[in-house]
């Protein structure tokens, strides 16, 4: 077994309990933590091709993990406004229990 | 190399000497670490009774003057008070996070000090490539530590505290972290033995090209030492643990050891920004003027220190306490602004290289000087002068 | 020679560093915005004179810098100084100085007025880079700058809401075309690979270039070249008020009179003709004398069309400033036949011509506006030639240039030309026609307006105390007219100097046939004038009854023409309800879109129960009742996936995911 | 410096910490709980990016996720009680959640473990990260979409800032003693 | 200028700093424990019974009248009166109080005790570094504990002190007279004896 495939199946690892939580938890909060370990098992698999993988650009692996964690840092913000935009309209945060599109 | 530079280095190069190479890397670390672990704490100690003297002073009081000779061995009877004082946990706190807190809190800037160059070679852990960057990630994880401490007590006190520090902490990272990124932007690399490097050319024969001594580099280390009031919740950006308002803040339900580690632990947190600032502005470990070279290096760092934390005391004891809505307002509509001005003066400085000295400085003069201007009349409108019924 | 192409920029950044420094000055300080936009435009102007005789001495230049780069691509962009930007900056930077000091005497009393010339400094700046600009993509963005100049300075005065309706109308109508524009540059760019007009031979208008787009033909047939002109065309039509897109102009008389103008008559709108004289090489492309160009054939359609219409509709106008809108856009359309007929000279001459007398008429009417305190019903005015002598005087001038009275007005013989390429043009001799019907009609409505307006006696309170306005608005319309009878002087067909400046290689015309337009165009003229004449003549008498002269002559005829020809009518009609109708419909998928995989399914389910029904004929009714339980059975289990539950739509999206990761790592193993 | 193994005790604990804490994030009871798990996995994560020799990586990732993404998160955590118990319900249908992430791993597994192991091989020099290199490559072959990335964190912030400010039409309804007593305004001082 | 109060402000405190030591007119505080300032005359701290003479037991002035006990605000003296009677200063046979306790925690030294006394018999303390090991018993005075001599209270509040003494020597002096008088008065016939007898 290889250091790339340990770390693969690392990353692998990382996001389906991050599914798990995303699939399972009822709080709006608590999904998000979920998607955002998803979000970083996708950087680590970048970073495992960058440094074990055959690199046609030596920086290809960084570049997009930078640019996952600035996109990941504005969703995070903007989720959780909704969150808490919602939060403050229904008194809740249970996803079951927001299912109305109307105000 | 003159030995009292240097005294340090090679103290510790014989200490390791005696030991068999395979272990060799293990002892200097040993050695480095507990260095640290000595020194800053000790400054600490010796901080906390100055302070408190000097406090007095401002108010026309002798300050402690009991344990030891001035007083000065008051920190002692303090920490063994606190050593054996009774540990308190509230029955609805959550224990478990409760205790991690204070590591939590002390870990971090403990960390942070070991990358900071005290002298001519003499850095615990040097990142070439990212020492800054280190330096700044070990920074925000204190806003974790503290927010565990004011959750975790289950006290209103405390989350409020937990809350208005990390609000705080927050707000004035941002203008911290761009008046650094002015420096990394002229010195072109995140090693801090570099950026002190940098600072090394010497001017008009004698004076160090230290950047405070460069309109971006002055304006930046004024904004820099603001936001690093506020970072340490040093007074008067001491609203996270305003006694006043809400009895000690984010450790309110903390007593004995705990207590003097969050005490603890500020403190090195201000340590730590403190020397960030010496080394990114006033030169590091560099003297002033070359013919000061002769006084050793790690004497010009803490003798800097030294110095900061004077004024850090002579702040506390004269400026009041901010309002919460004043403090972020503060951050966001002055500082903010400001350090962005900062970066565009820094890369003028950058690009009017040839130009000569007095049109380098100019522009760096308009482009403070009206906003400060702006401002300035902004405030007088919001606050025109008062006219004190009573008391004239 | 080298310097002044690298330093062109500094001509459009003067008054953009006016306008910008207007900007922050404090509004009482108007005075000194006014000052600085006029001393910034004149000396402009100065730079521009010295530009244009340096063109006229030597040939045309350009260079170009890199503007930003990114990965591999780098966008350049370049200043330009050939004869036909530097006869329209000299045009543009005079004719704007004059109007920036008319207007520093018209808006005198205006508070806003340093908000005002912040604009029109902005206007100028982009107009001038317009002019200048050697890319494509640089004349896009001044061309939506002048565009937003435009709808700020129609909407001066936005506390009124048809000054604010005018200006969005304006926005909205210009970005039709606008996008035709956009659409056509991206194309232009993705076949050519560069927006740069001149590029040492890499440029998109230079014959390596060309002669890549040319022979190439688009899906449908249409040559390359023609899509993108065409394209490109739409934006010309928008900007420059063709048919039929031309329904923002006249409503955009509702800015400041200066702003008329300057943009509405002079510049902006001849902005389109500029395009098209600019882009010619690869509008003609593809063309012969015999057979030209398809673009350049809807090009003088749309010309045709458009110069009658506009010319038609202005007769039967009462507002002062309306027929010299309706005028501008028969002008426009003018310029574009003459574009399309007889090469960018012929165009652009009249171009040049037209901005000189119709800045001169819109000043004029300005005057006249201003010495009435607003009045601008030709029907209340009236006798103004004794109460404002140099108005009329000056009026008069630019009212002959624009009618093209023979001999002694630059309008006569610049229209003269475009009419004798008109003879000339293979395809048809319609337009001709069209042509010198409009030329007379022109005659006719400008002798009407000006006896409405200046002869017999005053018919309203407002006319009655008229006054001629002070020196600052005088003389700019004293250097207009003369400018507007010099010009004639470089524009003959027997010393076509301006022609031969813009255009080295058009062919000078034969004089036998030269004759025979002159002598046409004049009867036309003369004709024109002398129906108005006698029609208008006992005018204080006709309106005793209310009716135009002409409306009891043709009352339908003039019904229509006074309504526009019904164009807004028609949009309200048809466009407007149509949007109306798309956002309607729109609105309705997007309540009913939760159940549309609902009908889907039920749909998919009906066809089952319709197969069992055709195999069980005998018991149709069970199986129907079936086939809709079963629809309705189906639409509920489908429902229940759009119940607002994200979880669950994210489990059959994992489930998705897993069949298809397994399945492609299956196919990848095996 | 001899090779090191593959299964390292070093790689054994960071991912000890990453796993652990992933899993504590998503399943413990007390929310506050899990957003400190979330950190706690966040920063083995860093660690392991360091141990790949991704300093600067790792450095942002704990500036990033522990400074910022991690606070927000408790912060967010602490603003929205109030309502709910602090404690979670039951999960919704664990049963099929945990079915489907198991086995979307042993896919992912598999697929690592058998799609021919000699296509990822290691690079004879491994590649290092110099910061110098990665700024340039920023800024000069992917700077139109760092600046991409910079007008969405600015539109982020504020859009954020937006819905986050409290509608002026809707007045909260009146919650319970516990309310969040952070995010209500003073009220003005009359002067 | 903007931040020019701040500047200010550092200029104060900084001459505060260096006139604290300069300047020995700032530096005001004392060594408690070794250095004292004198008590102000009208201090107080808690109450005291005043007692006449040498004996604490024989000089009490207090009668166990029970009015301070009445008009204590936080009900902080418990008095209970003797069974038998001692002679007072005049030698008039007067209660005394079998138990006279004060709990200092509870006392707010009020004085009120003291105003309200008709024979000066209770005072204000000046006594204050009370503390105990035990906060209950430790602070809960009794009558002997209260007990302090006149001499003591001359020393707090010499100008009370002295207008009281000089009364009560008045009052004895008038009482001895009269004592004279009704001792003469066997041997005249009382003038003022009821005719009817």
């Amino acid at each position: 077994m290889s250091a790339a495939t340990l770390h693969l199946l690392l990353a692998a690892a990382m996001f389906c309990i991050g599914l798990a939580g995303a699939l399972c938890r009822r709080n709006a909060i608590l999904v998000l933590i979920g998607i955002e370990l998803m979000l970083n098992a996708a950087n680590l698999n970048f970073l495992t091709f960058w440094k074990y993988g055959p690199q046609p650009q030596p920086l290809d692996g960084p570049v997009f993990v930078l640019f996952s964690v600035a996109i990941a840092a504005a969703e995070a913000a903007v989720g959780l406004a909704l969150i808490i935009a919602i939060h403050r309209r229904y008194r809740t945060t249970q996803l079951e229990e927001i299912s109305r599109l109307r105000g | 190399m003159d030995a009292p530079d240097q005294i340090f280095v090679l103290l510790k190069h014989a200490v390791v000497s005696w030991f068999p190479t395979p272990v060799q890397p293990w002892i200097s670390a040993v050695l480095s670490i507990g260095a640290i672990l000595a020194v800053y704490p000790m400054i600490f100690a010796l901080t906390t009774v100055i302070e408190r003297k000097a406090l007095g002073r401002i108010q026309n009081r002798p300050g402690p003057n009991r344990v030891g000779p001035a007083g000065f061995l008051q920190f002692a009877a303090d920490g063994i008070k606190s050593l054996t004082k009774e540990d308190i946990v509230p029955r609805a706190a959550d224990s478990v996070v409760h205790f991690l807190a204070p590591l939590v809190v002390v870990v971090p800037p403990l960390l942070a000090l070991a990358v900071l160059p005290v002298g001519r070679n003499m850095v615990a852990l040097d990142l070439p490539e990212t020492g800054l960057l280190f330096f700044l990630m070990v920074g925000t994880a204190v806003e974790l530590g503290v927010f565990m401490a004011g959750w975790s007590s289950h006290n209103k006190y405390s989350l409020l505290g937990a809350m208005r520090a990390i609000a705080q902490l927050l707000s004035y990272e941002l203008p911290l972290l761009l008046s650094t990124v002015s420096v990394v932007m002229l010195t072109g690399s995140l090693s801090l033995n570099a950026i002190i490097g940098h600072q090394s050319e010497v001017h008009a024969g004698v004076l160090l090209g230290w950047n405070v001594f460069t309109p971006w580099g002055a304006a930046g280390a004024v904004l820099f030492f603001i936001a690093a009031l506020a970072e340490a919740n040093r007074s008067p950006f001491d609203l996270p643990e305003a006694e006043s308002e809400i009895v000690a803040g984010y450790f309110t339900e903390y007593s004995g050891f705990k207590f003097a580690l969050f005490f603890l632990g500020e403190y090195l947190g201000l340590f730590a920004v403190s020397g960030l600032g010496i080394t990114l502005f006033l030169g590091g470990w560099l003297p002033p003027l070359t013919v000061l070279s002769w006084v050793p290096s790690w004497l010009w760092f803490f003798g800097k220190l030294a110095v900061l934390m004077g004024i850090f005391i002579w702040l506390r004891g004269t400026l009041p306490r901010l309002r919460m809505d004043q403090l972020m307002r503060f951050a966001w509509q002055f500082l903010l602004p400001m350090s962005l001005i900062n970066l565009l003066v820094a890369a003028l400085w950058q690009y009017s290289t040839p130009w000569p000295h007095l049109l380098r400085w100019l522009p760096a003069a308009i482009l403070f000087g009206i906003p400060y201007l702006l401002y300035h009349r902004a405030f007088l409108r919001q606050h025109p002068p008062r006219t004190y019924r009573y008391a004239s | 020679m080298e310097n002044l192409a690298k330093n062109l920029w500094v001509i459009p950044l003067l008054p953009l560093l006016a306008a910008t420094v207007g900007t922050f000055l404090p509004r009482r300080l108007h005075r000194v915005t006014a000052g600085l936009s006029v001393a910034a435009l004149a000396t402009a102007a100065i730079l521009a004179a010295a530009a244009f005789l340096s063109v006229v001495r030597g040939g045309a230049l350009y260079s170009n810098v890199p503007w930003f780069e990114t990965g591999t691509l780098s966008v350049r962009v370049g200043w330009i100084l050939d004869p036909l930007s530097a006869a329209m900056l000299l045009m543009i930077t005079v004719v704007g100085t004059l109007i920036f000091i008319f207007s520093t005497g018209y808006m005198a009393e205006d508070p806003d007025s340093g908000r005002f010339f912040c604009f029109l400094s902005l206007f100028a700046a982009a107009m001038l880079g317009l002019i200048l600009s050697n890319s494509l993509l640089l004349l896009f963005i001044c061309w939506e700058l002048v565009g937003l100049a435009s709808y700020l300075l129609i909407g001066f005065w936005y506390s009124r809401p048809p000054a604010a309706d005018a200006a969005r109308k304006a926005f909205l109508t210009t970005r039709i075309g606008d996008l035709g524009f956009l659409v056509g540059l991206i194309w232009l760019y993705s076949e050519s690979g560069t927006v740069l007009f001149y590029d040492q031979g890499a440029g998109c208008l230079e014959p390596a270039a060309l002669s890549g787009i040319a022979g190439r033909a688009t899906a449908g047939g249409l040559a390359l070249g023609t899509a993108i002109s065409l394209l490109l065309f739409c934006g010309a039509v928008g900007k420059s008020g063709q048919l039929p897109l031309h329904v923002w102009l006249p409503d955009a008389m509702e800015g400041p009179t200066p702003v008329s103008a300057l943009i509405h008559a002079a510049t902006m709108v001849a902005a389109g003709v500029f395009l098209m004289a600019r882009m010619f090489p690869l509008v003609a492309l593809g063309g012969s004398a015999e057979l030209p160009a398809p673009a350049l054939v809807v090009m003088a359609w749309t010309g045709a069309l458009t110069a009658l219409f506009g010319a038609l509709t202005a007769v039967a106008q009462t507002d002062i400033k309306r027929i010299l809108a309706y005028s501008t856009i028969s002008q426009l359309g003018f310029m574009m036949m003459g574009l399309a007929t007889g090469g960018p000279a012929v165009g652009m001459v009249h171009l040049l011509t037209h901005a000189f007398f119709k800045a001169l008429l819109f000043l004029g009417a300005g005057s006249v506006i201003h010495g009435c305190h607003g009045e601008q019903d030709i029907r209340h005015l009236g006798g103004l030639r004794r109460r404002m002598p140099l108005t009329f005087a000056t009026y008069a001038v630019g009212m002959m240039a624009l009618s093209g009275v023979p001999v002694f007005f630059s309008g006569f013989w610049s229209k003269d030309a475009i009419l004798h390429s008109l003879s000339h043009w293979a395809p048809s001799r319609v337009p001709f026609l069209l042509g010198v019907l409009t030329a007379a009609v022109t005659a006719f409505y400008m002798t009407r307006q000006m006896i409405y307006v200046f002869a017999g006696t005053s018919r309203g309170p407002d006319s009655a105390h008229a006054h001629e306005g002070s020196p600052v608005l005088t003389v700019p319309l004293g250097i207009l007219a003369g400018a507007s009878i010099a010009l004639s002087a470089v524009t003959t067909p027997f010393r076509p100097w301006l022609e031969h400046f813009l255009s080295p290689a058009s062919t000078p015309s034969e004089s036998g046939s030269v004759w025979g337009i002159l002598i046409l165009s004049a009867l036309a003229c003369g004709a024109g004038l002398a129906a108005g004449g006698i029609l208008y003549r006992n005018l204080g008498v006709a309106l005793k009854t209310g009716r135009d002269p002409l409306e009891r002559w043709v009352p339908r005829m003039y019904t229509l023409m006074r309504d526009r020809f019904r164009f807004d009518e028609f949009y309200r009609a048809t466009l407007v309800k149509w949007v109306g109708a798309a956002a309607w419909i729109s609105a309705a998928l997007d309540q009913s879109l939760g159940s549309v995989f609902r009908d889907l399914a039920s749909f998919a389910a009906s066809a089952g129960s319709w197969l069992s029904r055709t195999v069980d004929q005998g018991v149709l009714n069970a199986s129907f009742d079936d086939g809709c339980q079963a629809a309705r059975d189906a639409g509920g289990l489908l429902s229940r996936t759009h119940d607002g539950q994200p979880q669950r739509s994210l489990r059959i999206l994992i489930a998705g995911v897993i069949a298809l990761a397994a399945g492609l790592l299956f196919l990848a193993t095996s | 410096m001899p090779p090191e193994p593959v299964l390292s005790l070093a790689f054994a604990i960071v991912a000890g910490l990453v796993l652990g804490g992933s899993v504590a994030a998503v399943s413990c009871r007390n929310r506050v709980h899990a957003g400190l798990f979330l950190a706690v996995a966040l920063v083995g994560l860093a660690l392991v990016f360091l141990r790949m020799g991704a300093e600067f990586l790792g450095f942002i990732q704990i500036l990033v996720y522990v400074g910022a993404v991690a606070v927000l998160i408790v912060f967010a955590i602490l603003l929205t009680r109030g309502s709910d118990s602090a404690h979670e319900r039951r999960s919704n249908a664990p049963g099929i959640g945990i079915g489907l992430a198991v086995l979307l791993w042993g896919v992912l597994a598999w697929g690592i473990l058998h799609r021919s192991p000699g296509a990822i091989a290691t690079p004879s020099p491994p590649p290092s990260m110099a910061v110098r290199d990665l700024g340039e490559r920023l800024l000069r072959e992917e700077l139109l979409p760092l600046q991409t990335v910079g007008l969405l964190l600015t539109a982020a912030l504020i859009g954020a800032a937006l819905i986050a400010l409290p509608e002026p039409g809707i007045s909260p309804r009146p919650s319970g003693s516990h309310g969040s007593a952070g995010t209500e305004t003073p009220p003005s001082s009359p002067t | 200028m903007l931040g020019g109060g701040i500047l200010h402000g550092l200029a104060v405190t900084a001459k505060n700093f260096v006139g604290s030591f300069t300047d020995p007119e700032r530096l005001v505080t004392l060594g408690y424990p070794e250095e004292r300032a004198p008590a102000k005359e009208n201090a107080r701290q808690f109450p005291f019974l005043v007692f006449d003479g040498a004996d604490p037991q024989a000089g009490l002035r207090c009668v166990a009248c029970q009015i301070c006990e009445k008009e204590c605000p936080p009900q902080c003296i418990l008095i209970v009166k003797s069974k038998t009677k001692k002679p007072d200063h005049l030698g008039k046979p007067q209660f005394f109080p079998a138990t006279f306790d004060i709990d200092l925690s509870v006392c707010m030294s009020c004085q009120i005790c003291v105003e309200v006394c008709p024979f000066d018999a209770i005072k204000m303390d000046q006594e204050f570094e009370l503390a105990t090991n035990d906060r209950f018993e430790g602070l809960l005075r009794h009558r002997d504990q209260l007990a302090r001599p006149n001499a003591h209270f001359q020393k707090l509040h010499p100008t009370d002190a002295a207008a009281i003494d000089a009364r009560r020597a008045e009052e004895l002096a008038k009482a001895a007279a009269a004592a004279t008088a009704a001792a003469a008065a066997p041997r005249k016939p009382a003038p003022e004896s009821p005719p009817a007898a």
